[in-house]
């Protein structure tokens, strides 16, 4: 497969109530086998999917901070948040499921100038 | 009679806007699923009428990760609680 | 007391399904009784018997079929929303000219009639989505 | 089948972006065929619902507006709006699909304090 | 110029479904390619064989198999999103002991790898859901 | 490198305040299904960022009753149009 393509994975929707997820979390992970160039970017709401001490047992569910962990794992290195949603979401950046780089806005832009693809979930 | 509202998104989907427009003193709030996470983003529970008790299903509060505080008045329940403030009121409705 | 329950959301999709699932387990474990489990919209996902569960996932399709049988539950499956999603029975099957039925045989195809005589037989209805 | 019951439906989805106004009205026309005692009230993105020279058939789809225009005849007299969401949605009394009278938020409240059962879509 | 579109919303559900296959017949029109279509989540739903559409509603499940059969478009599947929702072809069925088969020929149980590949060969991803 | 971003949910959804952290001059903005009720409640489209183009798709307006004027700089196309706008801009992210 190709590897050219710059790929952006947006995760901006907390984790459990819906699938959505769970179902970006598989694409990125997807990507990542394919060795595919790919980001990752926490927004909004997303940025609870870093909730540190996440337990889905607790509603049937796999845990998703620990799925996420394991992203550097796979060679997904380029990991960012939002950096004003952290405090928003009472969160803090030494305290998260996996180590993120903080965005202010215009890097958040620009991360999306430099894309190729967006999703976007 | 007094109602029992339950809301399941998170404080970014409005919803609770919405529902204080139904809320009168005597009924109860119960936040789940997404809903737990105006545990982190209490300020517009604030805002809710004086004598609307809110409660946080613990088990949601749980698989999220939220371990901090809950708001002032706020208390917490399991599925049985549920099940009781359901009783304890005439009737229930879902904002989801 | 006498409760119904309405379950708008699939499995798949949403956690409602799940909450549903086990508030339905709780009404029960307090001594009180399930009028009638009404399943609407995508919530007509919980009744479809072709679904796939991986192994260290909840299978909740048949977590519900074991609510319902042990405690002789009714399990309505709103039938406009049902056959838009392909979730049919034998006879609609047949009817229509599909390939097989996809309705759990411990749901039962239901009009939104039936939704509201269970509101009326009921003192609380409880709805999840 | 009893009719004791006082059911509430709270429309709150703006029509044909999803299913959920359709899925709430097929619920009150059943209300209606089975006469049960139903008010139906519009509040938030609801009242969109209520807007004027609707044309589903642009997206292939049935127009919400005239169906609901229907309800009188099928018995359903009880039809509410917020009043304070039709102006900010651009909307005006005179001008909707069917009549229904505006309630103030104490009359909302108390709307839902009179109802044995709500459904809210 | 060359096209993938990838549908996340049941055509039951949400007007989405109703969206991307407008859309994708517009990319034909201007006499654009389509590489692959990409059903994830809830958009298995479109690739369902056993709905039924009432008479005065638009089959829109119908609509795309046309599309594909008429321009020869390739439609995946996501393996993990279907089987979760019922919607499985017949090896499948045969492996997991279901009753039937439930998903239209013209589509096929597709990897995220392939949705990957389509990002890969295609200058525009466009997603509706 | 621009892009177009789809937008199907209705002012209250709030995603135009999420979808706006990304919007860059140059980039467009295309409201549809229920995003083009943003014609009738228009305050929020006039935050966005100068030379951020915004189009309504004229099907979801016709569909919705929404007959009165789009807000200044606001085109209405076709899917014919949209399909254009896809190919102006580098890429496409889509608000749901």
């Amino acid at each position: 497969m190709k590897r050219s393509k710059k790929l952006l994975f947006v995760a901006r929707s907390a984790p459990y109530g819906s699938a959505r997820a769970r179902t970006l979390l598989d694409v990125v992970l997807a990507a990542a086998v394919f060795e595919q160039d790919a980001a990752m970017l926490f927004l909004g709401d997303g940025v609870y999917q870093l909730s540190n001490h996440q337990d889905g047992s607790a509603v049937s569910a796999k845990t998703l901070g620990k799925s996420l962990a394991a992203l550097p794992l796979y060679g997904i290195g380029k990991l960012f948040a939002e950096a004003a949603a952290l405090p928003e979401r009472g969160l803090e950046l030494g305290e998260l499921a996996l180590p993120v780089e903080p965005l202010c806005n215009r890097q958040i832009r620009e991360l999306f100038e430099r894309a190729d693809v967006v999703f976007n979930l | 009679m007094s109602c029992l509202h339950l809301l399941s998104k998170s404080p970014a989907s409005g919803l609770l806007e919405l529902a204080s427009k139904a809320l009168v003193p005597g009924d109860a709030l119960l936040l789940l699923e997404d809903g737990v996470y105006f545990q982190s983003q209490p300020q517009q529970l604030a805002a809710l009428p004086a004598g609307v008790t809110i409660h946080f299903l613990e088990q949601d509060l749980l698989a999220r990760g939220l371990h901090g505080a809950l708001p002032e008045n706020a208390g917490r329940i399991d599925y049985d609680g549920l099940v009781e403030l359901c009783i304890r009121h005439d009737k229930t409705t879902s904002w989801f | 007391m006498i409760f119904s329950i309405v379950v708008h959301a699939s499995p798949a999709s949403s956690q409602a399904a799940a909450t549903a699932l086990r508030f339905a387990a709780a009404v029960l474990r307090g001594g009180h009784g399930i009028e009638r489990l009404f399943f609407l919209a995508d919530g007509v996902g919980n009744a479809c018997s072709l679904t796939v569960t991986a192994r260290d996932e909840t299978d909740l399709q048949e977590r519900w079929r074991e609510l319902i049988r042990e405690h002789g539950i009714k399990a309505g499956v709103c039938v406009s929303s049902a056959i838009r999603r392909g979730v049919v029975d034998a006879q609609q099957a047949q009817r229509h000219e599909l390939a097989g039925a996809s309705l759990h045989p411990e749901f039962a195809i239901a009009g939104l009639g039936e939704l509201l005589e269970a509101c009326a037989r009921s003192d609380r209805v409880v709805s999840f989505g």
